[in-house]
C-alpha cells in the first residue's frame, strides 16, 4: 500500500530534481523541462492530498487547471525561446546577457 | 482680498504672466519680475503700517493674537480609523515675521535688479526666480505645518536649477551638494511633522491638526501620542521630544547655516549667479533661523530649554568658526559666504540665551544681516560681472579706478563688521548683551560665551580690513593688466539703485533701531514667557 | 544749555553731510565754519555751566524687550571741559589743514573725515550711556582709521590704518565685554544712574566671592573682567603699554590729522573714559593702572631720546604724557590727570603744527631740489629758526610747556601730577616710591629729548646742505592760516591761562572744578621741593642737551656772545665725563627699550596675528577635508552598497535563480538559526 | 459522485448569483473576444479599430467598475460578498484596485499606439491590444482571488500576458531576450509557488482562505513545514510584486521590454499584485491564534532591504528604463510598509500611493519613449541639453520626477505623507521598533531616491550638449508629449489637492 509519505517524497526528489536541471543545464529548453518536473512535483502533490478531500475535490481540479496552465506556459516559453535562437543563434541562456549592469 | 495672501501669490500671477508671453518679448521680463517685486515690497510696507503692535497682538502661542489671518479648509482626508487629515490653507503674521517679510521684499526688489546681467534662457530664470520669490513669503506666513513644509520644500528645486543653469564653473556639483543637503534635513523634518500631526489634536474640532499654534499647547498633546508632553515616549532608546527637536533643529541648522552643517553654503554661493547668491544669503537663511524660533522653539520649548547650551555653543563654534574660515579665504565670494556662516553665529547665539534682548537682537541681526550681505554679494557680483574674476590677490588699488565702488564697499564692510551706527552692531550688541545676562537671569548659557562671542566681532575687524587693505587701498596693480583696467568701469545707476537701499536700511536701521524693535517687542517678550515657564 | 551743547555737537556732522555732497575748496570752509560755530556755542556753554552741577537731558531712543534705552546728553563739568576743548583744538587744526592739505587732490575727502572725526568726539564727550559711548568711541577710531589711511596709496599708511583699526577693536572688545558685564549687573546703560553720586556702582559691593549689587549678583572675577576691559580700551586708545604701537606707526597720516587726533583729542579719550567710569575702580586696580602709566610714560620718554624723525619723537612723547595722566589717575590725582590733559592736548597740538609746518618747508626743499631725503627727519634740519621765527618762538614756547618750565601751563599741571604721586606713595610701602621716582627721571629724560629736537631743527645749520651743497630754498613761516593757531595755541600754552598764579597748581581754576570736597590740602614739603628740584634739573639737562648737540660738534652758532662760548668751553670735560656716565647709557636703554618695542611688544602681536592666520588656515584645512569628506564617505557608502546589489546583475538568468534560491535558504538558515 | 450531485444545485444557483458582481469581468471577456475578432477580419491594417474598440470598451468597463460600488452598498454584510462558492471575494478595496487598473489600461493602450519603435513592429499592434485585455481580464481576477486556485489561474493569466508582450518586438533581440528571462524565471517561480500551494493545501486540506480551515489547519500543522509553505507561495506573489530577492529579472526585462510595454510591466501587474498580497494576508492578520509566521517583520525586513537595494543600485545607472526599473523596486519596497500597518488606513494610503506611482512611472516612460523618439536618447549622455530644446518635455520630466522622489508640491508627495502617517500611526500603538525602521529607511532612501532623479534634469537642462542632433521626427511625439503632459498636470493637480483621488479610491 504505497502511504502518502511515498508520494510526497516522491514528489520532494522530483522538485529538487528539477530545480537542479533548471539551475545547471545549459539549454533553454532543458530548463523548461525542468520546470515542468517542478510543476509535475507539485502536481503530484495535490492529487495525493487531494484523495482526502472527498467533498470538493480541489486538489484533482486544481491538478486540472495545473496541467492547463503548465502546457500554456510552455508553449509561449517555446515560442520565446525559437525567437531568442534567431537573434542570438544560440538557447543557452548563460550567452544570453546582452541585458545586465 | 486677504494682504498676505496676495503678498504670497502675486509672483506666482506674474510668473504665469511671463509664461504665456512669447520669447520675442523676452526682454520685458526682467521689468515684470521688478515690477512684482516692487508691487511685493508695497504691500509689505503696507502690513508693516497696518501692523498693530501691543501686548494684545504679541501671537507666538495665541492664534487670535496674529494678524492678517486667513484660515481656508484646504485638504480633508477621510482616514477612517483616524478620522479626517484636517489640513488647512493658513497664513498669518505676527512681530517675528513682519520685519522679515518687509525684510525680503526689499532684498527681491534688489535680486531682481541684480538678475538683469542674466543673459540666456530668460524666461525659465525669471519663472523660477519668481516661484523662489512665492515660496519663500509662504514660508514666513504660513501656520500650518503642512503649508509650511511646502512653501519650504519648494525653495529647493527652484533653487536647484538657478543655480544648476546659471551658475558658474562647478555649478552642477554645487547644486545638487544643495539639494541632497537641504532635502536631508527636510525628509526627516517630514517625519516629525507627521509624528506631531497625529500627537496634536485640536481642541475644537477634536481631530488631529498641522496648526503649528495648536501643536505649541501642551494640553493638545494624547496622552499616549509619541511626541506628549506628560507621559515621555523613547525613539531608539531617546526620549521622543529630544528626538523631535534635534531632528527640526537640524533641518533648519542646515539652512542658517550651523557649524558644521554649512558646507554646501560655500560652494553654492561660490556658483550662484550674483542674484541667487543675494536671495540666498539675504532671505534663505532667515528662513533657517525663522524656522529654529517659531517651530523648534514654539513646538518644543522644553527641550529648547534644557538643550539651550548647546545651541549657544553651536552658535559660538559657527562665530569663530566662520571667522576663522573667513580669514582663510583668497576668492572674495567664499570669504563673505563664511562671514555669513559666523554673522547667523549670533543669530543662534541670541536665540539660545532666550533672553529679550537676546531674541531682539537675533531677529535684528537677521534683517540686518538680510540687508548687508545683499549688498556684499551684490558688490562681489560687480566686479565679477566686470573681469569674471574673485580673487583677492588678483586686485589691488580699486580704490583709484572704482571710488564710488569702494564707497560702498567701505560702507558695507565696516557696516557687517559692526560698526556702530549700522544695523549689524546693534544686533550683535544686543545679542552679546543678551547672552551674557542670561547667566544672570535665567542661568542657561554661562558668562563665556559672550565673551568668546565678542571675540568674533575682532576677527570680523580682521578679515574685513584685511580684505580691503588687499584689494582696494595701494597703488593699482591688476591680474588683468589693461583690459582689466578697462573693464573696471566704475558702478552704473542700476547698480547705484540697488545699492543705495540697502546701505541706506543698514544706516537707518542702525540709528533707529525701533523701527525693528518696535514691531517684534510683544511678541518677543510673550516668546520669552512662554519659554520661560520650562526653565527651572 | 543741553540744546546748545546738541548744537555744538551736531554742526560738524551737518559740516560732514554737506562736505559728501560738494567738492573742491567749498568743503573746507564749510567745515571751518562749522568747528567755528560750535566753539563759539561751546565757549557760551561753558561759560553758563562749569561748575554749574550736571545738566543731563534724555528722551527714549528704543526700546527692548520690556527695558528703555534712553539717549542723551550729560553735561558735568567733565564733559563740558572736553566739548570745549575739542572745539578749541580742532579750530585752529582746520584753519591750518586749510593751508597744509591744500596742494592734494582730495582735499574735500579730507575735510568731510575730519568734519566727522569732530562730530564723533564732540558726540564722546557728552553722551549720557554706555552704548552711545561705546558708539561714538568706535567711530573716532573708525574716523581716525580714515585719516591715518588718507594717503591711501602709501603702503606703510594702509598698513599703518589697519593695524591702528584693529589694536582700537581689541580695546573695543574690552569695553564692549565691560559694558556687558555691567548692563548684565545693574541692567542699565546710563553713565548718571551707574556712576553718579551714590551710583549703581556704588552701591554695589564685594560678598564672599560674588559681586552684589541691588537687584543681581555675579561672581566677583567679573568685576575684574570688566575692569581689565576698561584698561584694555584705555590702553588702545590712549596708546598705553602693550596696545601703544599703533600711535607711532598712525604718523603715517597727515600732520594736522596727528595734531587733532593722535595728540590731543582721541588718544585723549581712555582719559576722559577713566575719568567717566572712575567710582569702579578698587584700589588694587588704581595701582595697576599707575604702575601702567608709569612705565608706558618712562618707556616712551626714553625710546623718543633716540628717534629721528620728528613726528615719530612726539608720538612717543605724546605716549609718555598719556602715561603721566594714567598714573595721575591711578593715584587718585583724577583733577591733575585732567587739567594735564588739557594742558597736554594745547601744548601738543602746537608742537605738531609746528612739526606740520616745518615738514611742509622741508617737503617744498625737496621737490624743488629733487632731493632724496626725508623731510621728517630732523638729521637734515636745523637752522630753521632764522628762517621761520614765529615757528621756533610756537616751538619754544610748546616745548618748555612739556618740559614743564615754570610760566607754562605744563608747570601747573605736571608738577601737581610728581607731588601727588609722591604724597601717593606715602601712604603705601616703601616699594611704590619707584612710581614717583621713574616720573621724575621720565620727565628729565622729557627735557632732554624736547630739547635734543628743538636745537636740532632750529639751531646749527641747515643739513641738507650736507646732500646737496647748493640749494633753492624758500622757507618761511607760511600763510596767516600757518600763523594764527600757531599764535593761539601758544597763548593756550601760557599759565595765565589756567591759573594766576604761576606757582601753585591748586590755584588753577581747572584743578578746583575736579577737586572733591574732601580732597584734604596738604602743604608740605613736596610742594616746594619737587618743583624747585624738577625745574633747575631740567635746565642742566637742557643745556646738556645743548652741550652735546650744539657745542660738542664745534660749531658755534651765537659765537657773539662770549659768555656762552667761555661757559661751553668750561664745561666741555664735564660734558664729556657726563656724556660717557649718563648720556649713553640712559640712550643706550633708549634704544634698547626701542627694540624691546619693536620685536617683542609689536611682535608679540604679529606672533598673535600668525597663530591667528594659522588657526584660520586649520579651519580651512577642516572644512575642505574633514566636514566634506564626510560626505564623500556617505556617497562611498552608497556607491558599495549600490555596487553590490547590482553585481547580481551578471545577465545570466540561472544566475539569478540561483542567487534568488540562496537568499531564500539563507533566509531559512537565518530563521532556524534564530 | 452522487454526494457532489446533490450540492449541485447551490452550486449552480450561487454561480447564478455571483453573476451580477461578475460584470466587468464578464464584459472584458467579450471585449476581448471583440478585439480579437476585429483583428482576425480586418487583418494588418486594423490597429486603429482595435484600439477604437478597446478603449471605448475599458470605458465602458469603468463605468462598470463604478456601478459596483453602488451594487456593493446596497448589501448589509460590511460591502463585501464572496463569488463562485467563494473563489472571489468582491469589496470595496479591490473595486478601487480595479479602478486603478482599468483607467491606467486605457491610458496604456493610448500609448501603445503612440509608439513610434512599437508601431514600426511587422506584425502589427492588433495582437498586443488583444493580450492586453486578457492580461487586464487576469489582473481583475487577481485583485479579488480568495483561494489558491483562483491565485494561482490569475497569475498565470496575467504572467503568459506578460512574457508575449514582453517578448512582443520579435525582430529585436532585446525584446527576445528580455522575453526569455521573463518567462524563464516566471515559470520557475510560478512552479515554487505551486509547490508551496499543494503543501498549504495537503496541509489543512483546503484551498479557501475563508472558509475557516484553512488558518486554523495552518496553527495546528508544524510551523517549520508552514514557514516553507508560505514562503513559497510568498515566492509567487513577490514574483509579481518584484521585491528582493524576487527582483532580479526587473531591470533586464525593463529594459528590454519595449518601453510600453515596460509601462505596462512596472505598474498594472504590480498594483493587482498588492491586492493578491492584501488578501493573501488578511486571514492570517486577523487570526488572533497566528503565531506561526510573523509578516509584519517579514514585510518590514522586505521592505527596508528593497528599498536600500532598489535605490541605492538605481543611482550607478545610466539607461533611464534600468533606472525607472530599480527606482519602480524602491518603489514597491516603500509601498510594503503600508500594507506592513495591516490597517483600513493603511490600504487607503497604499492604494493611493500606487496611483500616483502608476500616474508617474507611466508618465515618465511615457517622455522616455518620447525622447528616445526625438533625439534618439536612450541613457543619460542621450539627454543632454534636451530639456532646453523641447522645454514642454523638459519640465513635465521634472515635474513627474519630483512627484516619484515624493517633493511637494506633487502628488508624490502626498502619496508618501499618507504613508508616513498610517505607519505612524499603528507606531504609536504598539512601538515596533521594525516599523520606525522602516520609516527611517524610507526616509532615507527618499534622499537617496533624489540622488538618480535628479540626475535626468541635472542631463536635460544642465549639461551642455556636445553633438548637435537635428529634430528627427518630432510630429510623431507630439501626441506621446500631450498625453505625458497631462499626466503631469495632473500629477501637480493632485499634488495641491489629493481629497480628489481620496474621494473616488
Amino acid at each position: 500500500m504505497i502511504s502518502l509519505t511515498h508520494y510526497l517524497v516522491v514528489s520532494a526528489i522530483l522538485f529538487c530534481i528539477g530545480l537542479y536541471v533548471v539551475l545547471v543545464k545549459r539549454n533553454a529548453i532543458q530548463i523548461l523541462i525542468g520546470i515542468e518536473m517542478m510543476l509535475n512535483a507539485a502536481i503530484l502533490n495535490l492529487v495525493a492530498f487531494g484523495q482526502f478531500d472527498r467533498h470538493n475535490n480541489g486538489g484533482q481540479m486544481f491538478a486540472l487547471f495545473a496541467i492547463v496552465l503548465a502546457a500554456a506556459t510552455t508553449a509561449v516559453a517555446l515560442a520565446i525561446v525559437l525567437n531568442v535562437y534567431r537573434r542570438y543563434k544560440t538557447i543557452d541562456p548563460d550567452k544570453v546577457d546582452q541585458l545586465k549592469d | 482680498m486677504n494682504l498676505l495672501t496676495l503678498l504670497i501669490f502675486i509672483p506666482l500671477l506674474f510668473g504665469l504672466l511671463i509664461v504665456v508671453l512669447p520669447s520675442s518679448l523676452r526682454n520685458s521680463y526682467k521689468y515684470i519680475t521688478l515690477l512684482a517685486a516692487i508691487v511685493q515690497l508695497g504691500i509689505s510696507l503696507l502690513l508693516y503700517s497696518q501692523f498693530k503692535t501691543g501686548a494684545a497682538n504679541a501671537g507666538i502661542n495665541h492664534e487670535n493674537q496674529f494678524q492678517f489671518v486667513q484660515k481656508l479648509p484646504w485638504i480633508q482626508l477621510d482616514l477612517g480609523t483616524m478620522g479626517k487629515m484636517q489640513i488647512d490653507y493658513f497664513v498669518g503674521i505676527d512681530g517675528i515675521s513682519i520685519t522679515l517679510l518687509v525684510m525680503s521684499a526689499l532684498v527681491m526688489v534688489v535680486a531682481a535688479i541684480a538678475s538683469w546681467e542674466i543673459t540666456k534662457n530668460l524666461k525659465g530664470y525669471f519663472v523660477l526666480f519668481l516661484i523662489l520669490d512665492m515660496a519663500v513669503f509662504g514660508v514666513f506666513c504660513s501656520l500650518d505645518f503642512f503649508l509650511f513644509y511646502l512653501f519650504y520644500e519648494l525653495m529647493l528645486l527652484p533653487l536647484y536649477f538657478l543655480i544648476g543653469m546659471w551658475g558658474g564653473a562647478r555649478r552642477e556639483y554645487a547644486a545638487i551638494k544643495f539639494f541632497l543637503y537641504t532635502l536631508f534635513g527636510s525628509v526627516f523634518m517630514l517625519l516629525v511633522m507627521v509624528g506631531l500631526y497625529l500627537s496634536v489634536k485640536d481642541p475644537a474640532t477634536g481631530s488631529h491638526t498641522f496648526n503649528i499654534i495648536q501643536m505649541m499647547n501642551p494640553a493638545n498633546y494624547d496622552a499616549n501620542s509619541i511626541f506628549s508632553t506628560v507621559n515621555h515616549q523613547t525613539l531608539f532608546g531617546f526620549p521622543a521630544r529630544t528626538v523631535g527637536f534635534v531632528v527640526l533643529f537640524i533641518a533648519f541648522a542646515i539652512k542658517v547655516p550651523v557649524v558644521p552643517l554649512h558646507t554646501w553654503l560655500p560652494d553654492a554661493h561660490v556658483e550662484a549667479p550674483t542674484a541667487v547668491s543675494i536671495i540666498l544669503a539675504g532671505v534663505l537663511l532667515k528662513i533657517g533661523s525663522y524656522g529654529i524660533i517659531r517651530i523648534c522653539m514654539g513646538i518644543f520649548p522644553d527641550v529648547a530649554v534644557s538643550g539651550s547650551f548647546a545651541l549657544g555653543l553651536l552658535g559660538v563654534i559657527s562665530i569663530l568658526y566662520g571667522a576663522l574660515n573667513a580669514l582663510a579665504q583668497r576668492d572674495l565670494k567664499r570669504m563673505i559666504a563664511y562671514s555669513s556662516v559666523s554673522h547667523m553665529g549670533f543669530v543662534l547665539l541670541g536665540i539660545a540665551s532666550l533672553t529679550t534682548e537676546g531674541i531682539s537682537g537675533a531677529v535684528m541681526q537677521m534683517v540686518s544681516h538680510g540687508f548687508l550681505s545683499s549688498m556684499l554679494f551684490f558688490l562681489v557680483g560687480v566686479i565679477y560681472t566686470r573681469v569674471h574674476d574673485r580673487d583677492i590677490y588678483n586686485f589691488r588699488g580699486l580704490g583709484t579706478l572704482m571710488p564710488q565702488f569702494t564707497v560702498f564697499v567701505m560702507i558695507a564692510f565696516f557696516a557687517s563688521l559692526g560698526l556702530p551706527g549700522f544695523s549689524a552692531f546693534i544686533a550683535e550688541a544686543f545679542t552679546l548683551a543678551g547672552t551674557f545676562k542670561s547667566g544672570s537671569i535665567n542661568g542657561l548659557l554661562p558668562h563665556w560665551m559672550a565673551a568668546c562671542a565678542a571675540l568674533g566681532i575682532l576677527l570680523s575687524a580682521c578679515y574685513f580690513l584685511w580684505t580691503l587693505q588687499r584689494m582696494f587701498f595701494g597703488t593699482e596693480r591688476l591680474k588683468g593688466g589693461e583690459e582689466w583696467k578697462h573693464a573696471l568701469k566704475d558702478i552704473n545707476w542700476r547698480e547705484k539703485s540697488a545699492l543705495v537701499p540697502l546701505a541706506l536700511m543698514a544706516l537707518l536701521l542702525g540709528i533707529m533701531p525701533s523701527l525693528v524693535f518696535g514691531k517684534i517687542n510683544d511678541s518677543v517678550i510673550a516668546l520669552v514667557d512662554f519659554t520661560k515657564q520650562y526653565i527651572r | 544749555m543741553a540744546y546748545h551743547a546738541l548744537a555744538a555737537v551736531l554742526l560738524p556732522l551737518l559740516a560732514f553731510v554737506i562736505n559728501c555732497f560738494i567738492k573742491g575748496k567749498a568743503t573746507g570752509w564749510v567745515s571751518t565754519i562749522a568747528i567755528l560755530l560750535s566753539a563759539v556755542i561751546s565757549i557760551i556753554v561753558f561759560s553758563h555751566t562749569f561748575n554749574g552741577g550736571a545738566i543731563h537731558l534724555s528722551r527714549v531712543w528704543f526700546t527692548i524687550g520690556d527695558t528703555q534705552l534712553y539717549a542723551g546728553l550729560l553735561l558735568n563739568n567733565l564733559s563740558i571741559l572736553m566739548l570745549l576743548l575739542v572745539n578749541l583744538i580742532a579750530l585752529p587744526v582746520h584753519i591750518f589743514s586749510m593751508a597744509y592739505m591744500g596742494h592734494d587732490q582730495r582735499y574735500g575727502r579730507y575735510f568731510t573725515c575730519l568734519s566727522l572725526f569732530c562730530f564723533s568726539m564732540l558726540a564722546l564727550v557728552v553722551v549720557d550711556n554706555m552704548v552711545l559711548f561705546y558708539t561714538f568711541w568706535e567711530l573716532v577710531g573708525f574716523s581716525s582709521y580714515l585719516l591715518i589711511g588718507f594717503w591711501y596709496k602709501k603702503e606703510k599708511a594702509i598698513q599703518a590704518n589697519k593695524k591702528a583699526f584693529i589694536m582700537n577693536r581689541i580695546g573695543d572688545v574690552g569695553l564692549l565685554i565691560a559694558i556687558l558685564v555691567i548692563y548684565a549687573q545693574f541692567h542699565t546703560f546710563d553713565l548718571v544712574k551707574l556712576f553718579g553720586q551714590g551710583g549703581l556702582v556704588s552701591q554695589s559691593f564685594f560678598k564672599d566671592g560674588l559681586w552684589i549689587a541691588p537687584g543681581a549678583s555675579i561672581p566677583a572675577i567679573w568685576q575684574y573682567i570688566a575692569c581689565g576691559g576698561i584698561f584694555l580700551a584705555v590702553c588702545a586708545k590712549s596708546a598705553q603699554f602693550p596696545l601703544h604701537t599703533w600711535l607711532p606707526d598712525a604718523m603715517e597720516g597727515p600732520t594736522s590729522v596727528s595734531a587733532l587726533i593722535h595728540a590731543a583729542t582721541m588718544v585723549a579719550a581712555g582719559i576722559f573714559l577713566l575719568g567717566r567710569v572712575y567710582p569702579m575702580f578698587n584700589t588694587a586696580e588704581l595701582d595697576a593702572l599707575a604702575f601702567i602709566g608709569c612705565f608706558t610714560a618712562f618707556m616712551a620718554a626714553t625710546i623718543a631720546l633716540t628717534q629721528n624723525d620728528l613726528k615719530r619723537i612726539l608720538a612717543f612723547s605724546t605716549i609718555s604724557q598719556l602715561g603721566f595722566m594714567v598714573m595721575a589717575m591711578g593715584i587718585n590725582a583724577y583733577a591733575s590727570s585732567l587739567f594735564h590733559l588739557v594742558t597736554h592736548a594745547f601744548f601738543k597740538c602746537l608742537l605738531f603744527l609746528v612739526a606740520g609746518v616745518v615738514i611742509h618747508e622741508m617737503q617744498h626743499v625737496k621737490d624743488e631740489n629733487q632731493l632724496d631725503i626725508d623731510p621728517q627727519n630732523i638729521l637734515y634740519m636745523g637752522g630753521l629758526r632764522k628762517r621761520m621765527p614765529l615757528t621756533f618762538i610756537a616751538a619754544i614756547i610748546g616745548g618748555a610747556a612739556l618740559v614743564g618750565l615754570p610760566l607754562t601751563s605744563g608747570y601747573l599741571s605736571k608738577d601737581g601730577i610728581l607731588i601727588q604721586a609722591f604724597e601717593w606713595s606715602d601712604t603705601k610701602s616703601i616699594g611704590y616710591k619707584i612710581v614717583p621716582i621713574m616720573m621724575l627721571i621720565t620727565s628729565w629724560l622729557t627735557a632732554f629729548y624736547v630739547a635734543r629736537l628743538i636745537f636740532k631743527v632750529f639751531f646749527g645749520k641747515l643739513r641738507v646742505l650736507d646732500v646737496k651743497p647748493v640749494v633753492i630754498c624758500h622757507i618761511s613761516d607760511g600763510g596767516w592760516q600757518y600763523r594764527v593757531p600757531l599764535i593761539l595755541l601758544s597763548l593756550c600754552c601760557l599759565f595765565p591761562v589756567f591759573s594766576l598764579d604761576p606757582l601753585l597748581y591748586e590755584q588753577s581754576w581747572l584743578f578746583k572744578a575736579f577737586t572733591t570736597a574732601d580732597h584734604l590740602e596738604r602743604m608740605n614739603i613736596y610742594h616746594t621741593i619737587i618743583p624747585a628740584g624738577l625745574n633747575i634739573l631740567s635746565i642742566a639737562v637742557i643745556y646738556l642737551a645743548y652741550a652735546i648737540y650744539i657745542q660738542e660738534r664745534k660749531m658755534l652758532p651765537f659765537a657773539q656772545n662770549n659768555w656762552a662760548f667761555d661757559f661751553s668751553y668750561n664745561q666741555w670735560y664735564f660734558n664729556k665725563a657726563y656724556n660717557t656716565i649718563f648720556v649713553k647709557p640712559v640712550l643706550a636703554l633708549g634704544s634698547g627699550l626701542f627694540w624691546f618695542d619693536r620685536k617683542v611688544v609689536d611682535g608679540f602681536i604679529r606672533l598673535l596675528q600668525n597663530i591667528l592666520l594659522w588657526l584660520s588656515k586649520v579651519a580651512d584645512v577642516m572644512d575642505r577635508y574633514v566636514i566634506d569628506g564626510f560626505l564623500h564617505l556617505l556617497t562611498a557608502i552608497v556607491q558599495y552598497i549600490g555596487n553590490f546589489v547590482r553585481s547580481f546583475q551578471t545577465g545570466r538568468v540561472q544566475y539569478y535563480l540561483l542567487s534568488m534560491l540562496a537568499v531564500i535558504v539563507a533566509w531559512f538558515i537565518f530563521k532556524t538559526l534564530i | 459522485m452522487n454526494d457532489l450531485l446533490a450540492s449541485l444545485p447551490g452550486q449552480l444557483t450561487n454561480t447564478i448569483g455571483s453573476l451580477p458582481y461578475f460584470n466587468p469581468e464578464i464584459y472584458l471577456a467579450v471585449l476581448f473576444l471583440l478585439v480579437l475578432i476585429t483583428d482576425l477580419i480586418f487583418g494588418r491594417d486594423s490597429a486603429w479599430i482595435c484600439r477604437i474598440i478597446a478603449i471605448g470598451g475599458l470605458l465602458i468597463i469603468l463605468f462598470k467598475d463604478l456601478q459596483q460600488i453602488g451594487l456593493l452598498q446596497t448589501r448589509a454584510d460590511a460591502g463585501s460578498v464572496f463569488l463562485f462558492s467563494n473563489m472571489l471575494r468582491l469589496y470595496r478595496t479591490a473595486i478601487s484596485f480595479k479602478l486603478i487598473i482599468d483607467f491606467f489600461a486605457i491610458v496604456l493602450i493610448i500609448y501603445f499606439g503612440l509608439d513610434t519603435r512599437l508601431r514600426k513592429h511587422p506584425k502589427g499592434l492588433s495582437d498586443l491590444y488583444t493580450i492586453v485585455i486578457a492580461s487586464i481580464l487576469g489582473l481583475h481576477i487577481m485583485v479579488m482571488a480568495v483561494d489558491l486556485l483562483s491565485v494561482y489561474i490569475a497569475i498565470e493569466m496575467v504572467s503568459l500576458a506578460s512574457y508575449l508582450l514582453a517578448a512582443y518586438r520579435s525582430e529585436n533581440g532585446f525584446s527576445a531576450e528580455s522575453g526569455l528571462k521573463y518567462v524563464l524565471f516566471g515559470a520557475v517561480s510560478s512552479a515554487v509557488m505551486l509547490y508551496g500551494i499543494s503543501l498549504l493545501y495537503g496541509l489543512t486540506g483546503s484551498l479557501n482562505y475563508f472558509d475557516g480551515n484553512l488558518v486554523p489547519g495552518l496553527i495546528a500543522a508544524n510551523p517549520a513545514i508552514v514557514t516553507v509553505a508560505i514562503i513559497l507561495v510568498l515566492v509567487g506573489i513577490g514574483f509579481k510584486l518584484s521585491f528582493i530577492p524576487m527582483h532580479f529579472w526587473v531591470p533586464d526585462v525593463y529594459q528590454g521590454a519595449p518601453t510600453p510595454v515596460t509601462a505596462y510591466l512596472s505598474t498594472l501587474p504590480k498594483v493587482a499584485a498588492f491586492a493578491l498580497l492584501i488578501n493573501f494576508l488578511t486571514p492570517f492578520v486577523f487570526n488572533l491564534k497566528w503565531v506561526a509566521f510573523d509578516f509584519r517583520l517579514f514585510l518590514s525586513v522586505i521592505g527596508v532591504i528593497t528599498m536600500i537595494a532598489g535605490n541605492f543600485a538605481a543611482v550607478w545607472q545610466k539607461n533611464i528604463k534600468r533606472i525607472l526599473a530599480y527606482s519602480s523596486i524602491g518603489h514597491t519596497g516603500f509601498a510594503l510598509m503600508a500594507v506592513a500597518t495591516f490597517t483600513g488606513q493603511g490600504i487607503s494610503a497604499l492604494t493611493f500611493y500606487l496611483a500616483v506611482y502608476v500616474f508617474a512611472n507611466i508618465g515618465a516612460l511615457m517622455l522616455a519613449s518620447y525622447f528616445t523618439n526625438v533625439g534618439g536618447a536612450e541613457d543619460l549622455d542621450g539627454y543632454k541639453g534636451l530639456g532646453i530644446k523641447y522645454p514642454l518635455a523638459g519640465v513635465s520630466f521634472v515635474i513627474i520626477l519630483i512627484s516619484l522622489t515624493g517633493l511637494p508640491v506633487s502628488a508624490g508627495f502626498n502619496g508618501k505623507l499618507l504613508v508616513f502617517s498610517s505607519v505612524y500611526a499603528v507606531y504609536e500603538q504598539n512601538h515596533n521598533l521594525w516599523l520606525l525602521l522602516l520609516m527611517v529607511t524610507g526616509a532615507l532612501t527618499t534622499v537617496v531616491s533624489l540622488f538618480y532623479y535628479i540626475k535626468i534634469p541635472l542631463y536635460l537642462f544642465l549639461k551642455k550638449q556636445d553633438i548637435e542632433i537635428g529634430p528627427t521626427a518630432v510630429e510623431s511625439g507630439n501626441g506621446l508629449l500631450i498625453v505625458s503632459v497631462i499626466l503631469a498636470a495632473i500629477v501637480l493637480l493632485l499634488g495641491v489637492f489629493p481629497t480628489y483621488l481620496v474621494g473616488i479610491l
